[in-house]
């Protein structure tokens, strides 16, 4: 059975140019890059390289990207470090209700710490309103921290509007007001650039761009007043701590790089499939709904609720036939909860634990979204004849 | 960081036993809500004491539908007395055991069973078991 | 011209069973291992069979390996993650004055929140003293940690007779005093077992036993109380957070499980080789010492101070032979501080500056070490030559 | 992190020029101490106010040996006047640029080439540079 891999949000596989760049740096090109000799300044070298990659993707200088070991450190980084070096100036940080558990945990770990946050609520897309920022921020703000893009419902945030709103208002303030966000499901894969956008911190992720698991980055915008947080060393301009993962690095850079020539391409072939699939699943399925926004969208995310019948029950059965799909975010699958993003929607819980997430890629085709638009009718078909919930409405 | 989930589970997911509704049925039980993401109702036809058929509907995860289905099994051929003996760990040991996250579900198959034999001793002899309670009712979300 | 790489304690090669293990995680077998479907089972097992490669190695139990993205984090987690989870029991925690940055610099951080910490000194051959930890518990310890081997002088610390002052301290003030060790050095190196060592928490780094960088482990004994460091999943049991670097915790994992088997070959090996450097180079050089102590040593190290000139000049001019060595830590070598750890056993500033570290490694051979006996002393002359401090000493 | 040299920092290390020791200089300049590491001593031989010959013994990093063999190149030739407007700036160039954490060295270079020309002033006419101080001991060395 040929399988199909539509889950491309949970994580990506890594391309084959991205693996060839970096066999060489395991067992020849093996240095430390803090080491003086010439095993370390081969790979001190690569490194380099791979920040200037990373650096162009993003339309940032070399000195404001950051390694770190995924978007999660990178996530955790924004938050507690900005924090920690601007507490004496305040201790008020604004996020969304809608953003990931990597912005919301320590955002919970800095209430325990003294610190306030304002959890804004979305609209019934998942959009902030840029206005809500506004009235959010107050002479204690340091920080507000919005996701570019949602990695459950796939809606693109109004950050440019963000931004202009901060900016005004700090500069009434007379304090520097932090902008970040996440941008981990966006990198890579629409245009993200640091100066359009207006963020001082933007969080990256390499896995979820054909590069590889275990390494991300953060961009700093110069003279931000941040301080580390994996401590301990000097590298990365003495602001994340421990030996590079050269490996990895490379191969961050490199998927940087392929990610800037094949945008556009990538881009539309992935909106073209999304449009058919979400088409094609409200008009065969009764009783489902698009979950996020219609058109500020990613290119590769459909999230729809399929009533009476729940989520994991959906994807093992989709899974039996080889197809990949998930419930909103595979970080948390291992919780009961419903998804937080689905009930700031204002989604029932039915609605929230009966949502599914097919997230495409690079080597989705055609016949593959055909294959879904076959198999997964059924499967709700078998799933709601269980359901206690579907009875009586089979005529409705 | 979710268990897999054993090959039990998986073929009683797979190939549900006795889905559907009983017409007429002695006991009916109803259990969970939608906030937890599982809901059950379970049907029973019990003749000389003895449950003699089972049937179930259920909303819910993987081991939500694998409980149910086990669960029916289970307790066809049982007098009430035995029925009622079937505990949560019982299901999910002939279940092959289920991964820690997933044990509420267990729980929630023996409480739909208690809840329609309750509910089939009411109509019988006008009360139900005593003392009983659901106990998937007691709360067990805290927050992961 | 062939080069002799002796810098193991900062870097190793990737051992190639450990790449050919980790390849098909890249591009084939690359689900998220958290997502329900096929993909993500795959490799979820490939990460439970790496824990319990690791596990064995140290003696631990599955659910105490928590992996990291390295030794880094991994102190930092157990520093700050013992400190948060713990505060209520008191504010105060043991360390040493030779640890490595990454246990320092997050017990700066805690002063500043708050903590007070006490940093044992070290004798001559930078050895703590059982009886001074057991002077510095007060009834607001919480922690105490102590490497097992120092990384720059390879002195290896008395470990047991440690955890029995601090168990036996802890009993008399009725709560828990947790015991962590730095064993980034040790781990796949020397034999560790986390029973006989008596210790709640271990640090590891796969790159310095042959895994790949990027990955790293803390053990952490069942019932320690603790709380994330890396924050925002339900990964690693609701310790760590993020997406798994899949390849490099498969990577560790081999490594762990080739170093069980080959660890009392590879360390006679580098204990012959380790004191035939030793002797050469105190033979052939005058005024030169060993640092760190002469028996409790790592099977790699070989520190030694040379007096009257300066450490980095002694690399490059190694370098340019093709010998790769190092000064102390690679990590702080973009700094000017003379080491923390040569200061702390007494050493004169000039004696710390010129001291120098060869680490012995699988590759070296016997005729690694003869080349470096007859190239070094060529160095040291030609250095000694141009030197304002030695003038008139050599007659001495 | 240590920012990697120039070819011309390398081959000034490499091949250092003017090692050793003037025997009856007309001046000597010694600067640096053991704490940060670089320990210089410049010696000077002038002839009608043009320093004729210059040598170095330094005890201390690449940089510090690679901006004394340079700074000893330089000033050969030059009058007094002329070698006192060299800044370590200067040195750095011709070094082709020296790793932001080095340029420390080079500041050293200038300070000893100084320390030098002052004692040779003030062996020649009994007083040395106005207000001169060594910038190397203000104290460059923070905690990083
Ligand atoms: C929006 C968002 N932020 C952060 C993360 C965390 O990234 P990583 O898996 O690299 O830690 C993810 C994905 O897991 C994500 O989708
Ligand atoms: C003793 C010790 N602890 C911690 C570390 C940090 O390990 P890593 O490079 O994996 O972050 C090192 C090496 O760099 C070390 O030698």
């Amino acid at each position: 059975m040929k399988k199909i891999y539509m889950d491309y949000a949970a994580t990506t596989p890594t391309h084959p140019d991205v693996l060839a760049a970096m066999q060489p740096y395991f067992c020849e090109k093996f240095g430390n890059p803090s080491s003086v000799h010439s095993f370390g300044r081969e790979t001190r070298a690569a490194v380099e390289n791979a920040r200037k990659q990373v650096a162009d993707l993003i339309g940032a200088k070399l000195k404001e990207i950051v390694f770190t070991s995924s978007g999660t450190e990178a996530n955790n980084f924004a938050i507690e470090g900005i924090a920690f070096a601007n507490e004496k100036v305040g201790n008020h940080i604004i996020t969304s209700k809608i953003e990931h558990h990597a912005i919301l945990e320590p955002c919970e770990f800095l209430e325990s710490k003294g610190f306030k946050i304002t959890y804004l609520p979305v609209d019934k897309y998942g959009l902030v309103d840029p206005k809500e920022v506004e009235r959010a921020i107050t002479d204690k703000t340091i920080l507000v921290s919005i996701m570019q893009a949602n990695n459950e419902i796939g809606t693109i945030e109004p950050i440019e509007e963000i931004s202009k709103v901060i900016k005004e208002a700090a500069s009434k303030l007379g304090h520097k007001v932090y902008f970040h966000t996440d941008a981990v499901q966006t990198v890579g894969q629409i245009e993200v650039n640091v100066d359009k956008l207006g963020v001082d911190l933007l969080s990256m992720s390499a896995h979820k761009f054909y590069g590889p698991k275990g390494v991300g980055a953060l961009y700093i915008r110069s003279g931000t007043r941040i301080v580390p947080f994996i401590r301990g060393g000097a590298q990365e301009n003495h602001r994340r701590a421990s030996t590079e993962n050269v490996v990895g690095i490379v191969g961050m850079g490199v998927a940087a790089e392929l990610a800037s020539k094949e945008l556009d391409s990538r881009e539309k072939e992935l909106i073209r499939l999304r449009d058919k699939l979400i088409k094609g699943l409200l008009a065969k399925i009764p009783q489902t709904s698009l979950n996020g926004h219609p058109t500020k969208r990613l290119p590769k995310n459909v999230n729809i609720s399929v009533k009476y019948i729940e989520g994991e029950s959906m994807l093992l059965n989709l899974d039996f036939e080889g197809i990949a799909a998930s419930t909103g975010s595979a970080c948390t699958s291992g919780s009961l909860e419903p998804s937080h993003v689905l009930m700031a929607l204002g989604l029932s819980h039915e609605g929230a634990h009966g949502s599914i997430r097919f997230s495409l890629g690079r080597l989705n085709t055609e016949e593959d979204v055909e294959k879904v638009l076959e198999v997964f009718p059924k499967i709700v078909e078998k799933l709601r004849s269980m359901s206690p919930l579907y009875k009586g409405k089979e005529e409705a | 960081m979710p268990e897999p989930y054993s090959e039990r589970v998986m073929d009683h997911f797979k190939n549900p036993r006795n889905v559907g509704e009983i017409e007429n049925p002695d006991g009916v039980g109803k259990i969970g809500n939608p906030v937890c993401g599982d809901i059950m109702e379970m049907y029973i036809k019990v003749k000389d004491n003895v449950i003699v058929d089972a049937k179930f509907k259920t909303f819910g995860c993987g081991a939500a539908i694998a409980t149910s289905s086990m669960i029916t099994e289970m307790v066809k051929g049982k007098t009430i007395e035995d029925a009622l003996k079937i505990s949560n760990k019982a299901v999910a040991e002939a279940l092959g055991g289920l991964p820690p996250v997933k044990m509420h579900c267990s729980v929630l198959g023996e409480d739909a069973l208690k809840s329609a034999i309750n509910d089939y001793l009411i109509k019988k002899t006008g009360k139900g078991l005593p003392g009983w309670k659901p106990r998937s009712e007691e709360g067990h979300h805290g927050k992961h």
